[in-house]
């Protein structure tokens, strides 16, 4: 389970200092407008330790190289390193098999190889797709633009006022038409944690296939993707402190041995001649041309980290600053929170009565404080709610309770001006 | 109307001077100045009168006064209000030659960009191409009018 | 033009040092089982200036964020960095607009960009494309998955003992029916840089649309792609000096506009709703999901330094170390040089009777030298010599004759040794 | 036969020990075992006695000598040449059963993968995989072929 009680949290939560982790992320110390910064657009994307910073430099300083098909030094180590990462992500989501571990740029390319390779392979005229009403755009027009294709059809889990999925429509949504299922675990604008096993169970009763779209949930939540049963799980390491231009598809090895490639290049042939070309095994079947080397490499730093300071730990430091800001933000006159699902990571999205959302963004930059305005790639949410937008306030690890504060004092100014 | 495009530009320079680049103050500067916009009426903010590209609504709307233009506008943002009114404050009652001409160096003067950032800063690029845009029109058909008359 | 005569060649050289560029490669600067290492695998990947290491621990210790939609002072940063390489890239390559560059991952994802978008939509069953034997697998495969979904014919130019195109063959096979050509601008297994200008002028007399693929051209030759007038221009950054992670998709925007996007997901969009998504102007249709932020924004300091040290003077250096190594290594006994072409990069491909290639390669590690042996990709290629592979040596512009001194010394070892 | 596979595996230790770890001559060593090795004959170098998922060809050929093997290999890379000479000085003349059981320590303690690399070393643990296959199925064959005798 990846929820905690407050019992739980308070344990686990002893040997935990928020300044120590600070000290670790370079970037949090500088001055932003004259005021220190205080990074709350997390969702977007998360800052790097210093530990991920210097296995970059360290990469190309010592050991850069193409790798696998190299038989020197430099392409040795190279090659140990990035393999190294794929090794740690698969022990990090507790995926069988380390070729079930795919590195693709993002979640958005991962979802993307997903509809190219399995969607076109296996899903026909008539099928039905369920996704629902809370997804990013990544996990949308990929499916848009794959049911057009093939003239299947796209259903969509509507969401109640406290941004939860309808479970009762998804049960009767689904039936043997359908063929995908592919959710958010966490909502980037709402926070919400969807209760994805139970939907996983009721999909495979109908013999679907199920992906996990885990961008917001992966330095979050305890994943083991075993467990869970899913059949696909997408992420992105620039939202779990590795740099920007990785992803990571998992697959059960069954499905993605019987799926097409996605790109065609180096790397994921066995053999090319004019006459015929045999693809690779997994995992290199899927990952075409150099990889992002550099990137992947530092990326296990990244897992690293998350692993020293314990994914309790993140998950106990993490919800009391949620529940601290919901408290908080409250008392903020006209604000209301959008999404008050039960379980949350820590996204707090809030529109503020008569406050333009790209303002209350703007006047917060000019205190320091980065928050992300704007629909948050959901537009549809967004019409659900029937708001252009909201501002977010996304929490890490390395936030505190008095850059909470500041926030709200920083809000509180806002709604004074706007009188 | 209170001078010359220039000379307003000028005022518009001495009064961002006094808040010292501070970006909060600068933000909330630039409200008030919006707040001080007589609203626009709701039957003007349709469609036809946005400005495209911006991130927030505005709308603009423009009337002839001889060889002058009067200018009113609004927005569902207050700092784009704000930022709206500088334009409508410098553009109002001007000639339409002279609007077309105008060169806006109070934006740089003034380190607008940096205040406002990217996103806006395309926005405002947009609403005072919009007003450039509706200027020269009115100056050419002023232009066609007063060349019909010479033919005459 | 890109081929330097010996005159202009001393004359572009006197401001030249090596030595000084050395400097700026940390990576250089390493002993690799108790020698200096050399570096003789360019063409797989190059290696970096400290310049681009140190922009990309800049951008993680001061402004990381995520791009494009984000309203706080990092986020603007991180937008205005991103953009500043996108605009270099314009100029280096000389396209005519900013929009016409589009960032991808690497020249096998802007290849499979084209053969995904463009092929799919506008290569019908029938149609011919056209590709040389020379050619990467990343311009062969996704081309063979194109011509195989659709039932078009893929058509291929020979190479003549020397290593070049046959171009009376290619004049052959151009008729009505190519929609396509795709050829590679300079060879990475033989260095052979093809008559590209007259090929594409040909193909255009038919309407075909040509792709050049410069993975191995951008780094070493003057870019022009308004002279050159190809249609689509495809790189590595990888390969430029640049980190690994991001390549670049240069096409002209009558193309462009007219493609369907590639990958769907956040920023390719304008809207998104259930009923209707519309989607994003050129470039950021092509560009879904969260892109590479922080590789792209060092990318730049990779352009600014092939930049200062001017295209001409690489140009010339290579050169001077390309005829260098050619006269040494035909003095090894057994040796056989494997492309021969007129105008050629900084490659050297050989062959030694009797020596597995591999061994060579394992035994120049030995002594600190790293090259790449194997089929570099182009199995078609190694084919029609009759070879499994070859040895390759790739120098790039801090190469030196002494370290070719070297190799060439090592390699008589190894011969006298299998003796 | 020279000694037990520990006995073997032992002076392969010493002799590399020698080398001192330097690279090159280890490489010109492991070549030069390889040179000692007698070439197989052109009729074995077919597919079937190919050796998977080397870099380089390897054919293996092994007979039967009452509970134990003999093992003839050559390959078209001298390095590999060299290691598949490795196996054959280990293993010819040994009991199935021994082979099957065999431990081969000397391979990280000569700290082989740092000489070869990965792609050689997987090789290398191709090679040995096959070879231990092939005694096993003899092992079980002559098993039977016991269990068989006893049954009588
Ligand atoms: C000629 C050529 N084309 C394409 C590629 C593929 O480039 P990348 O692996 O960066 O996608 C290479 C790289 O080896 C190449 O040399
Ligand atoms: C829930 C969710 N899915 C998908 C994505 C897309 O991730 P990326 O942009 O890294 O491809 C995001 C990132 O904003 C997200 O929050």
């Amino acid at each position: 389970m990846s929820h905690f009680s407050p019992h739980s949290a308070v344990a686990a939560n002893a040997d935990f200092d928020v300044q120590e982790i600070r000290k670790q992320f370079p970037v949090l110390h500088q001055q932003v407008n004259n005021r220190p910064l205080i990074y709350f657009d997390n969702a977007a994307t998360s800052q790097k330790p210093a530990a991920v910073i210097e296995a970059l430099h360290h990469y190309y300083t010592h050991d850069n190289a193409n790798i696998h098909r190299g038989i020197h030094t430099l392409a040795e180590r190279a090659t140990a390193a990035f393999e190294a990462t794929r090794l740690a992500v698969k022990e990090l989501i507790n995926a069988r098999e380390v070729e079930e571990v795919i590195f693709t740029t993002g979640t958005t390319d991962s979802i993307n190889l997903v509809t190219s390779s399995y969607g076109r392979s296996f899903i026909q005229q008539g099928d039905e797709v369920i996704i629902s009403a809370m997804e990013h755009h990544s996990n949308i027009v990929p499916w848009q633009m794959l049911c057009e294709e093939k003239g299947a059809i796209l259903r969509v889990i509507p969401v109640t006022e406290e941004g939860e999925l309808q479970l009762e429509e998804y049960k009767k949504m689904l039936n043997e038409r359908t063929k995908f299922v592919s959710i958010v675990y966490a909502s980037n604008s709402l926070g919400t944690i969807n209760p994805v096993e139970e939907m996983i169970d009721l999909a495979h009763e109908q013999g679907a296939v199920v992906l996990l779209d885990g961008a917001q949930a992966t330095a979050h939540l305890d994943i083991d993707v075993q467990q869970l049963n899913c059949d696909f799980y997408a992420f992105s390491a620039h939202k779990m402190f590795g740099p920007t231009g990785v992803g990571v598809l998992y697959g059960k090895r069954r499905l993605l041995e019987k799926m097409p490639p996605y790109r065609g290049g180096g790397e994921m042939i066995k053999n090319v001649s004019f006459e015929k070309t045999t693809y690779n095994d997994i995992p290199y079947k899927f990952e075409a041309g150099t990889p992002n080397i550099g990137d992947t490499v530092a990326f296990l730093k990244a897992i690293e980290f998350i692993q020293q300071v314990g994914k309790k730990n993140i998950a106990v430091h993490e919800h009391q600053l949620l529940t601290y800001a919901h408290e908080a933000l409250e008392k903020v006159p006209g604000l209301k929170i959008i999404g008050k699902a039960k379980k949350k990571v820590s996204v707090v999205s809030f529109i503020i009565e008569g406050v333009f959302h790209f303002d209350i963004g703007q006047m917060l930059d000019a205190r320091g404080i980065a928050i992300r305005t704007g629909h948050h790639c959901t537009q549809p949410l967004m019409d659900i709610y029937q708001i252009e937008g909201t501002a977010r306030a996304s929490f890490s690890v390395y936030n505190t309770t008095a850059e909470i504060d500041s926030l709200v004092e920083g809000l509180q100014r806002i709604v004074k001006m706007m009188k | 109307m209170s001078g010359t495009i220039n000379e307003i530009q000028d005022e518009i320079i001495e009064e961002f001077a006094i808040l010292e680049g501070d970006a909060e103050m600068t933000n909330f500067y630039i409200i008030e100045l919006g707040q001080k916009l007589p609203p626009l009426a709701e039957k003007h903010k349709v469609e036809e009168n946005t400005i495209k590209g911006c991130q927030s609504k505005v709308w603009l709307i423009t009337a002839p006064e001889g060889e002058r233009m009067t200018f009113e506008a609004d927005s569902n943002s207050a700092i784009t209000k704000g930022l709206v009114s500088l334009l409508v404050r410098i553009f109002d009652h001007q000639k339409a030659s002279d609007i077309v001409d105008a060169d806006l160096y109070f934006i740089d003067k003034i380190g607008m960009n940096r205040f406002i950032g990217t996103q806006r800063s395309n926005g405002f690029a947009a609403m005072i191409k919009q007003i450039k845009l509706l200027a020269l029109v009115y100056r050419d058909s002023k232009e066609i009018v007063k060349t019909n008359a010479t033919d005459k």
